[in-house]
C-alpha cells in the first residue's frame, strides 16, 4: 500500500512537471501581447516597449519558465499582468465560489442520483426503470448552457425566488448559498444523469454475480442484498465518475458561470486568456492539474478502502 | 433489430438524413440575409420560422447537422485512430515503460482541463471547426486509449490468444487479427457515446464562439445568437437547442440498443 | 429615499488606474466618480472646469495658466495641488510612461507649479484640442503618496471615494463626504460586471441590478420600454462603427474598389440586422451629435448597381475574395455577416475570420494583416487617425496631413468648425473606409432613476448627480 | 415424514424447459445424491427449492419442506425459510463469497438477520468457521476472501451455509474446482455436519466416485428428469436406466492405449528455476519471491506418453509455460530436438513442432472466426502451403469431424466437440510432441472418454509425443507409459505408470493415489471403501 503510493506519489510529480511545460509552451505561443492588449489602439509603440519591461516580457523564454516554475514550488504563483495582483490571491477569492459550487453540485448529483440509480437497478426492466432511464438520457441530452437558460427564465425572471446570477459574497451565507442554487442545479443536473446511469449498470452488474445469490441464501431480501452486498462492490465505476466529474465541475462550469455571472475559477482563466494574461492563465491552468491528479489519487487511495482485493496488488 | 434499438436508430437516421438533404437542397437559402424578413414564426413558406437574419430555420438546421456530424465524428476519429493503437501497444506491452508512458500520459490529458484546452487551442489557431475537432478530438483519445487496453488485458489472458501465441504469431499480428476484431463491438458502442458527446461539446464550443465560423451554420452557434431573443421570438431559440437534444438523444438511445444487440452477456440474459 | 445603486456594465476594468490602461471599463467605473481631472466632459461633450477653476491662454497660445481650486482632498485626506498636476503630467509624459494615451500629452515642453494653486503648462507650438486633451480619463489628477497601489485601491478627489473591488463581481464606491462640489444624492454604488447578453437581461428583469449602462442585447429594448418598471434612455457613444479597409493593400488600394465597396454597404439594414436599430447612419469618420458634423451618408448611398459598375471600371468584374476579420462585440460579429451578405450581392466573396481582442490587435491593428474589419474607434474626436499613414488602415493622404496640421494650430473656434468639415468630406471623398454607423449607448435603468448620462462623450458613468426620485 | 417433498416440478426458463416434472424425497440425517451429465439440471432443481430461479423462470409443481409449499409463498415469507431452515452451498467458490466484506462478518450476516446481536453472531461465525476447519491462528475472520485459496473459501461458504444450523443443506458441486486431497477433506466434513446434527443434505454432483460411500439414495438426471432414483447400493447394483448404466461405463472407461514405441530424444527440460515476485511488505523491505518450480529436469522421447500430475499449486501450468516457451525460466533450459525454446525469440519451425491444447474449451477459440481458420491458424508457420484446405479437412477429420463443419463457426459446436477442434488445431502443423494441460478437466464424464480415445488414438496411428498434465491420477494412468509427480516446485517422483502405482515411493504420490475417489467395480460387494 505505501509503495504504491511512493509510487503514484513519483509519477505524479513526474507528470506535473510535463504538465508544467505543456502549459507554458501553449499558452506562449499563442499570437497576441498582452501590453498591447492592456494599452488598446490608442498607444505609441514606446509605450508598448516600456510596459512590456514592466511586465518582464522582454526577458527571453526560457529564463521566464525557469522563473515561473521556480516560483510554483516555492508557492509564488507570480502577479497577474493585468490585475497586477498576486496570482495566488486572486485564485484564493475565486477558489471561494467555484469550490463551494462545485462541492454543491457534487453533493447535488450524488444524492438524485443514488436513489435514482439504485431505484433502476432494483426494478430493471420496468415500468420504473425505463422512465428513471429516460429520464436520464434526456438529462444527458439537454446542454447545460440551455437548461441554465431555462432554469433563469423560469425561476429568476417570472417566480423571482432565485436571483439571476452574481454572487454576493460569504458574508451572508444564506444569500450565497441562494445565488449558487441555481448554478448548481444546471450542473448538477447532467452530472446527476451520468452517475445514476452508471450506478445502474455497475448495480446490474453486480447483481448478476454469485455472491448476491449466497446473500439471498441467506434470506436477505432483494433490497437487502443490493444494499448490503451491491452497493459497495458497485462502488468503484461510482467512484471513478465522481473524482472525473468534480474535476470538471472545478474548471469547467465556464460557461455556466458565464450565464450566472459568477466570479469564478473558470471566468478567470477565461477572461485571462483573452486579455492574454499569460501567467493567470499558466498558473491556474497548472494549479487545476494539479487538482485533477490529486483527486486521481485519492480517487485510487479510495478504491482501496472500497475493494481490499486492491489494497495489496501494484 | 430489437425493439430498444428502434427509436435511436429512426432519430440518428433523420438527422444523419437531413445532414445528406441539406447538401442537394434546402427549403431556403442559408446565406441570404433578408432582415426584413427576421424572426417570422413557423409558416407555409418557412416550416420552422426565420432567424434574426431573415433565414430559413429549418435550412439553417439542416446544414448545421452536417457541421456537428462532422466535427464529431472527426473527432471520434480522431480519438479511435489515436486511442485505440496506443490501447493495444499499451496491452500487448503490458508491464513495460512504454505501457507507463501511454497510460500516465492519458492521465495527464485528462488531467488538463477540456474546455480550457479547447480555449487556448482557438486562442492559438484561431476558431474554427478544424480545432473544434482537434480540440474535441484530443480528449477522445485517452476514452478510446483506455478502453482498448483494459478490454485488450483481459483478452490477452484468454486461451485463444494463447494458442495464436503457440501457432507463433507476434504480437502485432495477434493485436491485429484477434485483439482488435474482438473490441470492434466495444469500440462501436463507446464511439456512438462519444460521437453524442461530440455533438455536445461541438455545441458547447460553438456557444461560446469557438467553433465553425460563420457563415457555415452551427447549432450551438444559432443556440447562443438567439438565447437573447427568447422572450421575443421563442422558436429561434427553441429549434437548434431542440435539435441537439433530439440528436444526442437519438445517439444515446442508439448506443445503449446497440449495447444490448452486440453484447453478448447481455444477450443471452434477455432470452 | 434608497440612496444606494447598482450599476452594471459589460467588463470589468483590467485594474482600477485609468492612466496606465486603454480599458474603457476602468473609466466607466471612475471616471467623475473617483478620479477628476483639470477640465472634464459635460453631459453634453462640452469641456468644463474641474479640478482647475479657470484658466488663461496666452496670445501665442502655447502657455496655459491654471488656477486650481481651494480645498480640495484626496480621499486619503492629502491636499490636492499644484505638486500633484506637475507630478500627473510628468509621469503621463515622462521616457517609461505607460500611459495608453500618452499622444496627448506629447505637445507639453513644461509643467510647472508656480504657487500651490498655479500650475502654469507650456506647449511646444499652439494646440487647439488641449483643453479637451486634459478631460481625457487617461489626464486625470493622482497623488505621489498613492500611486503604488493605485491598480487595486484606487485614491482620487472625487464625489465618491473607492471601497472595494471584488474581482469577477464588483466594484464598490462610497460617498466622499469631504467633496468640494455638491454632496452626491446616492451613499454607496455598486458596479457590476455582466457581459453575457441573456445574463444582463435576466439580472435586469429580476431586480438585481438598478441600471444597466450600454444594454448589450438591444433586441431586448423594446420590452424594456413598454415595462413600465423600466427606462431606456437611448443615447449615443463616441463609437463611430466603420467598416476598415487596407488602403495598402490591393485591390483597396484602388480607391474605385473601395467606393464600389462603399455603395455595396446597405447602413440601415446592418443597422436593422445587428443592432436592431440601434445605432445613427453615418458618412464618414464623425460622431453625428457633434455640432460640427456634416451629413454625407449621399455620397455612399446603397446602390449594388453602382457598386458593380464601379468594380466594373476598377477592372474587378471577376470578382474578389476578401478576409473580413472581425473581433469579438456583437456589432462585429453580427455587422459581418450581414456585410458579408451585401458584398457577395456585388460579386466580393469575403473569408470571415473572427479574432479575440488580443489577435485583433496583433494581426489586425499592428501587422496590418487584414483586408477588411469592422471596428468602433471610441476615442472622442479622433479623425486625426486618418493622418497618419502608419494607422492600420494605412490612409496616406498629404493633403489630409496638411489640413490636420492646420487645424492643430488653429484655436479660433469659426476656423477649428470649419476646417473640421472639410476634413469629414475629404474622407468621405476618398472612401478611405465603409462608414457605418455610430453606435448607439443604450442604457436600461429603473424607472425611479434620474440624472444618468445619455450619450456618452466619453466613456463614464458619473453619479455625482444620479438620484433616486421621491 | 420427509423433510423435503419436491413433486412433478417442472421449470421453463425463457420458454425453454430445463426441469420436467422432477420429483424427490430427502429425510432428516439423509444424504441424497443427485447426479447426471453438466446441463442435465441438477444446479436448477437446487435453485428452485431454494426459491432463487434466474428471472424468467416459470415454476409447476410442489416443493414442501416441513409440510409447507414454497412455491405458494410470497417472497417476503420466503426469506424467512432461506438462511434458517434451508442453507445452500454454490457451485463456484471463487465468485460466491462477496469480495469486499470480511469472511467472519459473511457468516455472521446469517445469524444477525436472525436477530441475534451483533457481538454474539460474531462469536457463533467464529465457532462455525473453525469448527469446518479453519483454524482461527492461521485464517482469522478478519480476513478477506481473496485472502484465502479456494478450498478455503469453499468452506466458508459451507459454514455460511450451515451457521444458523438449517434443517436442509443444499450443495451444489461443491468440490469442483478443488484438487483431489481438498475434496475429500470437504466432503467429509459434510458429511459429518449431516451425521452429527440430523440436517437433510442434498449433494449435488457429476462425480460418480463422490457418491459412493458417503451417500444414502441418489437420483441420476437426464436433460431435466428424473430417471432412476433409489438407495446408492441398489442404484450402483442394478444400474436400470440405459443412461446410468452409460454413466458408469465412462467413469471407468480407459482408452485403449497400445503399446509404447519411443525413438530418439525429443524434449529436454534442464533444471528450470521459476520465481514470482511477491509484493513488499513496506517500500524498503528486500523484494521477496515465491518460488514456482526449483530445479525441474524432465526428458520426452520422441513417440513418448508422458502424464504429468501433482496437486493444485505445484507448478504444472508454470512448468508447462516454460516448455511453449511462453514465460522465460529464471534459470536453466529448454530444447526440442536439441534447439533451445526461447520466449524470447520467434522461431517458426520450433513452434511448428511443439503444440498444445488447453483446459478451457471455450475460452480457447476466436468466436469471430470460422472453425476452418481457427485450425488454419499455426499454419502460417509452414511458409505458404499451397493445401491449406485439405490439410485442416484432414485434421478435422482425424479427430472425428466432417470437413464440412469448417464452415461453421465455434458456437455451433459443444465443449467436447470443440475440444476436438482444438486438437485438430494442435495437429495441424504434424507436431512432434502435443502438450494437453487439463485438457479433459472441464469436460463432462462421457465426453470426456471421447477425448481420451481420441488421444490414445493418435499416439497409436501417429507415434504422437505428449505431456499430458492432470490432478486426476486415474485419468492420467489410462494415458501414459510414464507418469512425473510434482509437489511444491519439484519433481518428486518420475516412474512408469504401473511401478507407480504398485508401489509409490514419495508420500506425495501416496496421498494422490488415496485420495482419488474410486468407484466400486463391478459388483458393489467387493471393493468397499470410501
Ligand atoms: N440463467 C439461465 N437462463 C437460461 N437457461 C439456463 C440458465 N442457467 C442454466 N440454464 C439451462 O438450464 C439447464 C440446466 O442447467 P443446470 O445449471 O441445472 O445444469 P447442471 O446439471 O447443474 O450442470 P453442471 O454440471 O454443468 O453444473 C441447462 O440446459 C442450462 O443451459
Ligand atoms: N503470476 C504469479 N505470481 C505469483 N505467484 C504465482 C503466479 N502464478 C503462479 N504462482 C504461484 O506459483 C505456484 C505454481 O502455480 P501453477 O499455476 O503452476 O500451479 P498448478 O500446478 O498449475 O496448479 P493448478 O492445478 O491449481 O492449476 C503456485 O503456488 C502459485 O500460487
Ligand atoms: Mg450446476
Ligand atoms: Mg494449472
Amino acid at each position: 500500500m505505501l509503495s504504491y503510493a511512493l509510487r503514484r506519489l513519483v509519477s505524479l510529480a513526474l507528470s506535473l512537471a510535463v504538465a508544467s511545460l505543456v502549459v507554458f509552451l501553449v499558452v506562449e505561443v499563442a499570437p497576441g501581447d498582452p501590453a498591447r492588449y492592456m494599452l488598446g489602439t490608442g498607444a505609441q509603440e514606446d509605450t508598448v516597449a516600456a510596459l512590456r519591461a514592466e511586465l518582464g516580457l522582454d526577458r527571453p523564454r526560457v529564463e521566464r519558465y525557469l522563473a515561473w516554475v521556480g516560483g510554483l514550488l516555492t508557492g509564488d504563483l507570480g502577479t497577474s499582468y493585468t490585475y497586477r495582483t498576486p496570482v495566488a490571491q486572486m485564485v484564493a477569492d475565486r477558489l471561494w465560489v467555484s469550490l463551494p459550487l462545485a462541492l454543491f453540485a457534487l453533493a447535488l448529483s450524488t444524492l438524485l442520483a443514488f436513489p435514482a440509480g439504485l431505484y433502476a437497478a432494483a426494478r430493471r426492466g420496468r415500468a420504473g426503470d425505463v422512465a428513471v432511464m429516460g429520464a436520464t438520457q434526456l438529462g444527458i441530452a439537454v446542454p447545460n448552457f440551455w437548461f441554465a437558460m431555462l432554469l433563469v427564465l423560469l425561476f429568476a425572471i417570472n417566480l423571482g425566488w432565485f436571483g439571476a446570477g452574481g454572487f454576493p459574497g460569504w458574508s451572508d451565507p444564506l444569500a450565497a448559498i441562494k445565488a449558487l442554487t441555481l448554478p448548481a442545479v444546471a450542473l448538477a443536473l447532467p452530472q446527476a444523469a451520468i452517475l445514476a446511469r452508471v450506478l445502474r449498470s455497475a448495480l446490474i452488474d453486480v447483481l448478476g454475480e454469485d455472491f448476491i445469490r449466497t446473500a439471498r441464501a441467506k434470506g436477505l431480501t432483494r433490497f437487502q442484498a443490493l444494499w448490503r452486498h451491491g452497493v459497495r462492490n458497485a462502488l468503484i465505476p461510482v467512484l471513478t465518475i465522481v473524482g472525473l466529474q468534480f474535476s470538471f465541475l472545478l474548471a469547467g462550469a465556464i460557461i455556466i458561470e458565464q450565464v450566472f455571472f459568477l466570479p469564478g475559477l473558470g471566468r478567470l482563466i477565461f477572461q485571462a486568456i483573452s486579455a492574454r494574461d499569460l501567467i493567470v492563465v499558466e498558473s491556474v491552468v497548472m494549479l487545476l492539474v494539479f487538482a485533477v491528479i490529486l483527486v486521481t489519487f485519492l480517487t485510487d487511495l479510495a478504491y482501496a478502502w472500497v475493494d481490499p482485493r486492491l489494497r495489496r496488488r501494484r | 433489430m430489437t425493439r430498444r434499438l428502434l427509436p435511436g436508430a429512426v432519430l440518428s437516421a433523420l438527422v444523419i438524413l437531413a445532414a445528406l438533404v441539406s447538401f442537394v437542397w434546402t427549403p431556403g437559402d442559408v446565406a441570404s440575409v433578408e432582415v426584413a424578413q427576421r424572426l417570422q414564426p413557423p409558416s407555409a413558406a418557412h416550416w420552422l420560422g426565420t432567424d434574426q437574419l431573415g433565414r430559413d430555420i429549418l435550412s439553417m438546421l439542416m446544414v448545421g447537422a452536417r457541421t456537428s456530424i462532422a466535427v464529431a465524428l472527426l473527432a471520434v476519429g480522431i480519438g479511435i485512430g489515436a486511442g485505440v493503437p496506443l490501447g493495444l501497444a499499451a496491452a500487448a506491452l503490458h508491464g513495460s515503460w512504454l505501457d507507463e508512458v501511454i497510460m500516465r500520459g492519458n492521465d495527464l490529458i485528462f488531467a488538463f482541463p477540456a474546455l480550457v484546452i479547447a480555449i487556448l487551442i482557438t486562442a492559438i489557431a484561431g476558431p474554427g471547426a478544424v480545432n473544434a475537432i482537434v480540440a474535441i478530438g484530443i480528449f477522445n483519445v485517452p476514452v478510446f486509449a483506455r478502453l482498448s487496453r483494459g478490454a485488450a488485458l483481459s483478452l490477452w489472458s484468454r486461451d485463444f490468444v494463447l494458442a495464436a501465441r503457440l501457432a507463433g504469431k507476434g504480437k502485432p499480428r495477434i493485436s491485429a487479427e484477434h485483439i482488435l476484431p474482438n473490441l470492434a463491438n466495444l469500440l462501436i458502442v463507446q464511439g456512438t457515446i462519444q460521437f453524442s458527446l461530440g455533438i455536445l461539446a461541438e455545441a458547447g464550443l460553438s456557444y461560446v464562439g469557438l467553433g465553425a465560423q460563420p457563415p457555415v451554420p452551427s447549432w450551438g452557434r444559432m443556440l447562443a445568437e438567439a438565447q437573447t431573443l427568447v422572450a421575443i421570438a421563442p422558436h429561434v431559440a427553441l429549434m437548434p437547442g431542440l435539435a441537439i437534444v433530439l440528436t444526442v438523444l437519438g445517439l444515446n438511445l442508439l448506443g445503449d440498443g446497440l449495447r444490448d444487440a452486440l453484447d453478448p452477456r447481455l444477450r443471452d440474459l434477455r432470452t | 429615499q434608497q440612496s444606494d445603486l447598482t450599476l452594471a456594465i459589460q467588463l470589468e476594468p483590467p485594474h482600477l488606474d485609468p492612466t496606465s490602461a486603454a480599458a474603457g471599463a476602468i473609466d466607466s467605473v471612475l471616471y467623475a466618480n473617483v478620479f477628476e481631472g483639470l477640465t472634464r466632459f459635460a453631459a453634453d461633450g462640452s469641456i468644463e472646469p474641474a479640478l482647475a477653476e479657470s484658466w488663461e491662454i496666452s496670445e501665442d497660445g502655447t502657455t496655459y495658466t491654471f488656477t486650481l481650486r481651494d480645498g480640495v482632498t484626496f480621499h486619503d485626506g492629502s491636499a490636492f495641488d499644484a505638486e500633484d498636476v506637475v507630478f500627473t503630467l510628468d509621469r503621463a509624459r515622462g521616457e517609461d510612461s505607460v500611459n495608453a494615451q500618452k499622444a496627448l500629452f506629447e505637445g507639453i515642453e513644461s509643467v510647472t507649479a508656480t504657487d500651490p494653486t498655479t500650475v502654469e503648462i507650456t506647449l511646444a507650438e499652439p494646440d487647439g484640442a488641449f483643453l479637451f486633451n486634459l478631460a481625457w480619463g487617461d489626464a486625470v489628477m493622482v497623488a505621489p503618496e498613492s500611486i503604488e497601489d493605485i491598480k487595486t485601491a484606487p485614491v482620487g478627489t472625487g464625489p465618491f471615494a473607492f471601497e472595494r473591488w471584488v474581482q469577477g463581481d464588483r466594484v464598490d464606491l462610497v460617498r466622499n463626504d469631504a467633496y468640494w462640489g455638491e454632496s452626491p444624492a446616492l451613499e454607496t454604488a455598486s458596479f457590476r460586471f455582466i457581459s453575457d447578453p441573456t445574463a444582463a437581461f435576466a439580472a435586469m428583469m429580476a431586480g438585481d441590478i438598478d441600471v444597466f449602462s450600454n444594454f448589450p442585447a438591444p433586441e431586448n429594448l423594446p420590452q424594456f420600454e413598454s415595462d413600465p418598471r423600466f427606462q431606456v434612455l437611448m443615447g449615443s457613444s463616441e463609437g463611430e462603427t466603420i467598416l476598415a479597409m487596407n488602403n495598402a493593400r490591393a485591390p483597396l488600394d484602388d480607391a474605385l474598389v473601395r467606393q464600389a465597396i462603399a455603395h455595396a454597404i446597405d447602413r440601415q439594414a446592418i443597422i436593422d440586422g445587428a443592432m436592431y436599430g440601434a445605432g445613427t447612419p453615418i458618412g464618414t469618420h464623425f460622431a453625428p451629435h457633434h455640432p460640427d458634423y456634416v451629413d454625407l451618408t449621399e455620397l455612399s448611398a446603397h446602390d449594388p448597381e453602382k457598386a458593380r459598375r464601379l468594380l466594373a471600371e476598377a477592372g474587378e468584374e471577376e470578382g474578389m475574395s476578401l478576409t473580413l476579420k472581425l473581433p469579438p462585440p456583437p456589432y462585429a460579429r453580427r455587422g459581418g455577416e450581414i456585410l458579408a451578405a451585401q458584398l457577395r450581392e456585388v460579386g466580393i466573396e469575403t473569408e470571415i475570420v473572427n479574432l479575440e481582442w488580443a489577435q485583433w490587435l496583433e494581426e489586425v491593428f499592428r501587422a496590418g494583416e487584414f483586408d477588411l474589419t469592422i471596428v468602433s474607434h471610441t476615442e472622442p474626436m479622433d479623425i486625426g487617425i486618418y493622418a497618419r499613414p502608419d494607422y492600420y488602415f494605412a490612409y496616406d493622404s498629404l493633403a489630409f496631413q496638411e489640413l490636420m496640421a492646420e487645424l492643430s494650430a488653429t484655436t479660433e473656434p469659426e476656423a477649428r468648425s470649419s476646417l473640421l468639415k472639410d476634413a469629414q468630406r475629404m474622407i468621405a471623398e476618398d472612401y478611405v473606409n465603409g462608414f457605418l454607423f455610430q453606435l448607439a449607448w443604450p442604457t436600461v435603468a429603473d424607472a425611479g432613476i434620474e440624472g444618468l448620462w445619455r450619450n456618452q462623450p466619453t466613456q463614464a458613468n458619473p453619479l455625482a448627480d444620479v438620484r433616486w426620485r421621491e | 415424514m420427509s423433510l423435503l417433498a419436491i413433486r412433478d416440478l417442472s421449470v421453463t426458463i425463457g420458454g425453454r424447459p430445463v426441469l420436467d416434472r422432477v420429483s424427490l424425497d430427502l429425510a432428516p440425517g439423509e444424504i441424497l445424491a443427485l447426479t447426471g451429465e453438466s446441463g442435465s439440471g441438477k444446479s436448477m432443481t437446487a435453485l428452485a427449492t431454494m426459491g432463487l430461479l434466474p428471472q424468467g423462470a416459470r415454476t409447476e409443481g410442489a416443493i414442501r419442506l416441513d409440510g409447507t409449499d414454497l412455491t405458494t409463498l410470497p417472497e417476503a415469507a420466503l426469506c424467512q425459510f432461506r438462511g434458517q431452515a434451508m442453507g445452500m452451498v454454490f457451485q463456484e467458490p471463487m465468485t460466491a463469497l462477496n469480495p469486499v466484506q470480511r469472511i467472519g462478518d459473511q457468516v455472521a450476516e446469517v445469524l444477525t438477520l436472525r436477530g441475534a446481536p451483533r457481538a454474539e453472531a460474531r462469536r457463533r461465525a467464529a465457532d462455525t468457521l473453525a469448527r469446518m476447519g479453519l483454524d482461527p491462528e492461521r485464517v482469522p475472520p478478519s480476513r478477506f476472501p481473496h485472502e484465502l485459496s479456494g478450498g478455503q473459501r469453499q468452506r466458508v461458504g459451507i459454514a455460511m451455509a450451515v451457521a444458523a444450523r438449517p434443517r436442509l443443506l443444499v450443495a451444489d458441486e461443491p468440490t469442483t474446482a478443488l484438487d483431489v486431497t481438498t475434496q475429500a477433506r470437504i466432503l467429509d466434513l459434510l458429511v459429518g455436519v449431516v451425521r452429527d446434527e440430523g440436517m437433510g443434505l442434498l449433494l449435488i454432483t457429476h462425480d460418480l466416485a463422490v457418491v459412493h460411500g458417503r451417500a444414502d439414495r441418489i437420483a441420476v438426471m437426464q436433460t431435466g428428469r428424473i430417471v432412476e432414483e433409489g438407495p446408492v447400493a441398489r442404484v450402483f447394483a442394478e444400474r436400470r436406466h440405459a443412461y446410468t448404466r452409460a454413466l458408469f461405463a465412462a467413469s471407468r472407461h480407459r482408452p485403449a492405449l497400445g503399446p509404447a514405441r519411443t525413438y530418439g530424444p525429443l524434449l529436454d527440460v534442464a533444471q528450470v528455476t521459476r520465481d514470482y515476485p511477491l509484493p513488499r511488505p513496506h517500500p524498503f523491505a528486500k523484494a521477496r519471491k515465491a518460488r514456482a518450480l526449483e530445479d525441474v529436469s524432465l526428458t520426452i522421447r520422441a513417440g513418448e506418453r508422458v502424464g504429468l500430475v501433482g496437486p493444485s499449486g505445484c507448478g504444472k501450468s508454470t512448468l508447462t509455460r516454460a516448455i511453449l516457451g511462453l514465460e522465460r525460466p529464471d534459470a536453466g533450459s529448454v530444447t526440442l530436438g536439441g534447439r533451445p525454446v526461447r520466449a524470447d525469440r520467434r522461431d517458426p519451425d520450433l513452434r511448428r513442432r511443439m503444440q498444445a491444447v488447453f483446459q478451457d474449451p471455450y475460452g480457447s477459440f476466436d468466436p469471430r472466426q470460422p472453425v476452418a481458420r481457427l485450425v488454419a491458424e499455426p499454419l502460417h508457420l509452414l511458409g505458404r502451403v499451397p493445401d491449406a484446405p485439405d490439410r485442416v479437412a484432414r485434421a478435422l477429420t482425424a479427430v472425428g469431424l466432417a470437413p464440412e463443419d469448417g464452415a461453421r463457426s465455434i458456437h455451433a459446436f459443444s465443449g467436447g466437440q470443440r475440444q476436438r477442434i482444438a486438437i485438430a488445431r494442435a495437429l495441424v502443423t504434424g507436431p512432434d510432441l502435443v502438450v494437453f494441460d487439463e485438457a479433459v478437466s472441464a469436460l463432462d464424464v462421457r465426453v470426456r472418454a471421447g477425448i481420451l480415445d481420441l488421444i490414445a488414438g493418435l499416439s497409436r496411428e501417429e507415434g504422437l509425443a505428449y505431456l499430458f498434465i492432470t490432478h486426476d491420477l486415474t485419468v492420467a494412468r489410462g494415458l501414459c507409459d510414464r507418469i512425473v509427480v510434482m509437489e511444491a516446485g519439484r519433481i518428486v517422483e518420475d516412474r512408469a505408470t504401473e511401478d507407480l502405482f504398485a508401489a509409490p515411493a514419495h508420500p506425495a504420490t501416496e496421498r494422490l493415489i488415496a485420495a482419488a475417489p474410486t468407484l466400486p467395480a463391478q459388483h458393489p460387494s467387493e471393493e468397499e471403501r470410501p
